[in-house]
């Protein structure tokens, strides 16, 4: 105990020592002018060219500047931060390979009647909501990571509420829910090579490039830029429908994984020793 | 002088966000219970993001208001687009927080179940008790 | 034409303006009754008041005032529509969770039920009541 | 019409921020875990209509995906902790 | 087919949320919509639809809506206004307890609807609920009295008439 | 005169002066259901100024992952590990 209480005023000490450390800096300008009064010359240029039908060389025909940017300026980058994600994801899953798909084991009953019915008609609503924020991720704030995120919760909330036999009960098996996911992702490549096919078939007239959008200077590949009637974003729109569906799918599945039983569980670990 | 209010109420956040981040670390550092680290780390990739937005702000000009970064005319002209450039605030910072968090939260995930495993393994998650059942172990094996 | 839809605009902002000062009013009023009020069996009637007085009904006239501010542009039918939508999940949501956390509260006897009238639910369930 | 309604939300705005600082105060307070929940429920569904006030004061329609999202999620908590103090087990 | 037909007042309902979340009614709007809410009824219903027969009447809706009308503006009003002059009042006389408080309502919806109404004015909360005897334990901050059918008449008899007509 | 710009960025002020308090709580207190608490309640101030910040992507990401998803992980683990730290 004594022990703990000196640590604890050397950890105090060096708080205020690197509060201060960090704030002398920042209090000097070395942030530039705080805050800051006019924008970076990248955020202008990224500002001005996001959805400028007057100079269409440089355009993503997407009014979200954030979507554009995600998906379409530094598209490879989200690509590879897609990879990192499922890699944890799949990570998280390898941990319990020996019972994944298995059935439970328990016989719960879940929450209150009232709850399970006033979050029956809620899963609808949240669903719709996550939905409705990845279709027009391209028009309003929203996209394939917000819609995702939100839609996620959903099953979240069916597991904790009507306990976990619901996911007997639902329509979305683990085999399901795996399928969509990988579909989703092969989606994104899909969504991603396509530019570039007719080059690799021989056409070496058709330079283009990975992860094109709209009609470059160098050539004359593009996505549609309007779907029916409002803006499309050419590949945004696809590229927030498969990531959507990934994120839903991926969250899904560890959630349930990470909802075994304790009795279930403790079977991954049985087998080896129980040491070090 | 509402200039000045606003300057002094950005540093108070600044300062407040890097005290909220020295607190983390000696959480993330200090305690021994595995689930108050994740508790201190994901605090403290929060305060982290949030400085990233911060710093994409700007300073409100009389008779603007700022905006998102989301264009609302979908015909524009070049004077709505003038007007756009000088209301929205930074979108790249936003771009990069947007996939860290959904990132970071599959890391998260994934340090659950690590947690959970050597839960079930050690019997607790308190990183002292468990250092001392290693070194019993390693005494009594050498011995 | 013009003054008729001027007119009706007025008209929806003042009914929004009134709905929102309702609002205003409950808040603070739950606020207070939150600290006030002795226990937690007590405070859930404050929280009825803040989410119904405090949240559905300003979400309501916000709607209304967005209806009819023609400055806010096209997209003030997506306010209107988020805001009504608001209010429809606070509806259900508020008073499912409400529910929820005082029958856990009352079912783990974190808190006990006391300054106490009458108990039917301890006598039915085998306990004896106050 | 425009400074009216403007100028209405602004003072509407204190009256919220205030009875903010008072579910605060009861939530740093709270002596059991239920009247904590109990606050930051109270406090996050009359912050999803104080954002709607907000984006109707920034003139900015499309911030209003904000306050319904909020408002799911502060449910979200109420439940899981009542499932936490009501079940053995937390997918029971 | 008649998956679909049996996931139509969900489809309903969906798409009724998806355009008042979208507020406009563009094309894109309408086709998404109609995509997304098919999508979501047939995974949904199994666990949101008890009967789908009843769901479509359109007699219910409209004793649903005037419902709604009657309870914001009478009911709310009043127990709003009786609860803050209990709370302000420097005295504050208040006499909680948990009653009995048995309904005619059955099925899972109207049970639902009269517990969500009961919880939603200020003043009453329902604390548990026996589906067995269909009994409802409603804490109350004023009890006036203890005998059951005064309880049923002062606490829910209103809104469980109501319910009965539109969800029974 | 308060203009409106002055407004939102006290707003913003405050609400991280009162982050500040909800994180100290959270990694001090031990009981970890009560640190869940208040690190929601400082998710919450957050959430207020990531949309004072006029970043409403980053806000519907957020709130979904850090109460929805994180508080709910937490809240499993603490019921399967044990509610309170040893010291």
């Amino acid at each position: 105990m004594k022990g703990t209480r000196a640590r604890d005023i050397i950890f105090i000490t060096l708080i205020i020592f690197a509060i201060t450390i960090l704030a002398i800096p920042t209090l000097l300008g070395a942030l530039s002018s705080i805050p800051p009064i006019d924008l970076r010359t990248i955020a202008i240029n990224y500002l001005n060219n996001t959805y400028n039908p007057f100079n269409q060389t440089l355009w993503t025909s997407s009014p979200e500047a954030v979507a554009a940017i995600v998906w379409d300026y530094r598209g490879l980058d989200t690509l590879f931060e897609t990879v990192v994600f499922y890699s944890a994801i799949v990570a998280a899953l390898a941990l319990y390979r020996e019972i994944l798909g298995e059935k439970d084991i328990l016989k719960g009953k879940g929450l209150s009647v009232i709850v399970q019915r006033a979050t029956a008609v809620s899963m609808v609503g949240i669903l719709v909501v996550g939905f409705a924020t990845i279709l027009h991720g391209q028009l309003t704030p929203g996209g394939g990571f917000q819609g995702g995120a939100i839609a996620a919760v959903t099953s979240v909330i069916a597991i904790v509420v009507f306990s976990r036999l619901i996911i007997d009960k639902s329509r979305l098996s683990y085999k399901r829910l795996l399928l969509i996911r990988n579909a989703a992702l092969v989606g994104i490549a899909l969504i991603a090579i396509i530019p570039i096919i007719p080059f690799m078939f021989g056409d070496h007239t058709f330079l283009s490039f990975i992860f094109q959008n709209q009609v470059k200077a160098v050539n004359s590949f593009s996505y549609p830029q309007i779907i029916v009637d409002v803006p499309m974003g050419g590949s945004i729109w696809f590229y927030n429908l498969f990531e959507g569906l990934a994120v839903i799918t991926a969250f899904s599945l560890a959630i349930i994984v990470v909802f075994y039983s304790e009795e279930l569980s403790r079977k991954t670990i049985e087998g080896g020793e129980i040491g070090f | 002088m509402g200039s000045e209010i606003q300057i002094a109420m950005y540093m108070t956040v600044i300062l407040s966000l890097y005290i909220n981040i020295s607190i983390c670390m000696y959480g993330v550092i200090s305690k021994p219970n595995l689930i108050k680290k994740l508790i201190s780390l994901t605090i403290l990739q929060d305060s982290i993001n949030m400085f990233l937005i911060l710093i994409g702000y700007r300073l409100w000009r009389p008779g603007i208001v700022l905006q998102p970064p989301v264009l609302l005319d979908w015909s524009p002209t070049s004077e709505v687009l003038k007007q756009f450039l000088e209301r929205a605030v930074d979108p790249l910072p936003q771009a990069l927080v947007l996939t860290a968090i959904v990132i970071g939260l599959a890391v998260n995930i994934f340090l659950i179940t690590v947690i959970l495993h050597t839960y079930r393994h050690f019997g607790t998650v308190d990183m002292d008790e468990i250092g001392r059942l290693k070194r019993v172990v390693i005494v009594e094996e050498t011995a | 034409m013009n003054m008729d839809v001027e007119l009706i605009n007025w008209i929806v902002i003042i009914i929004g303006q009134i709905l929102i000062t309702i609002g205003v009013f409950c808040d603070f009023v739950a606020a207070l009754l939150m600290i006030r009020f002795p226990n937690f069996y007590i405070r859930l009637h404050a929280l009825t008041i803040g989410s119904i007085g405090g949240a559905v009904v300003p979400a309501v006239g916000a709607a209304l005032i967005a209806i009819g501010s023609p400055f806010l542009g096209t997209f003030r039918w997506f306010l209107a529509g988020g805001a009504l939508v608001v209010a429809l999940f606070i509806f259900i949501l508020g008073g499912a969770g409400s529910h929820a956390i005082a029958r856990a509260t009352y079912r783990a006897k974190i808190v006990e039920y006391r300054p106490c009238y009458i108990d039917q639910l301890a006598e039915d369930i085998g306990e004896d009541g106050c | 019409m425009e400074s009216w309604v403007i100028n209405f939300l602004t003072i509407a705005m204190f009256f919220y921020i205030a009875s903010f600082l008072l579910y605060i105060v009861r939530l740093l307070k709270g002596p059991t875990i239920s009247d904590m929940v109990l606050a930051i429920d109270a406090l996050g569904y009359d912050l999803a209509a104080f954002l709607i006030i907000l984006s109707i004061l920034f003139r900015n329609p499309i911030l209003i995906p904000c306050s319904i999202v909020l408002t799911l999620w502060i449910y979200a908590l109420d439940i899981y902790v009542a499932k936490y103090l009501e079940a053995k087990e937390m997918s029971e | 087919m008649r998956r679909l037909l049996r996931a139509l007042p969900i489809i309903l309902f969906s798409f009724l949320l998806y355009l008042l979340y979208s507020g406009s009614i563009r094309i894109y709007d309408i086709v998404t919509g109609i995509v997304v809410s098919i999508i979501i009824g047939i995974v949904m219903a199994p666990i949101v639809i008890e009967n789908w027969r009843k769901s479509l009447d359109l007699y219910r809706f409209f004793y649903l809506i005037k419902y709604i009308i009657v309870y914001f503006f009478i009911y709310e009003v009043k127990s709003h206004l009786n609860v803050i002059r209990i709370g302000l009042s420097p005295s504050m006389s208040i006499r909680p307890g948990i009653v009995r408080v048995p309904i005619r309502s059955r099925s899972g919806y109207a049970l639902t609807l009269v517990s969500l109404s009961i919880t939603n004015t200020p003043g009453t909360i329902v604390i548990d609920v026996d589906e067995g005897k269909n009994v409802l334990y409603v804490n109350w901050i004023y009890v006036t009295t203890v005998k059951p059918e005064e309880v049923y008449r002062e606490v829910a008899e209103n809104f469980d008439a109501n319910a009965q007509k539109i969800f029974d | 005169m308060l203009e409106l710009a002055d407004l939102i960025f006290i707003m913003l002020g405050i609400s991280a002066l009162l982050s500040v308090p909800a994180t100290i709580l959270a990694v001090i207190s031990r009981d970890l259901l009560k640190a869940l608490i208040f690190s929601a309640l400082q998710s919450t101030m957050y959430t207020l100024m990531f949309f004072l910040l006029m970043a409403p992507d980053i806000v519907l990401v957020y709130i979904a992952v850090s109460i929805g998803f994180m508080s709910l992980l937490i809240i499993l683990i603490i019921k399967k590990v044990g509610r309170y730290e040893r010291y």
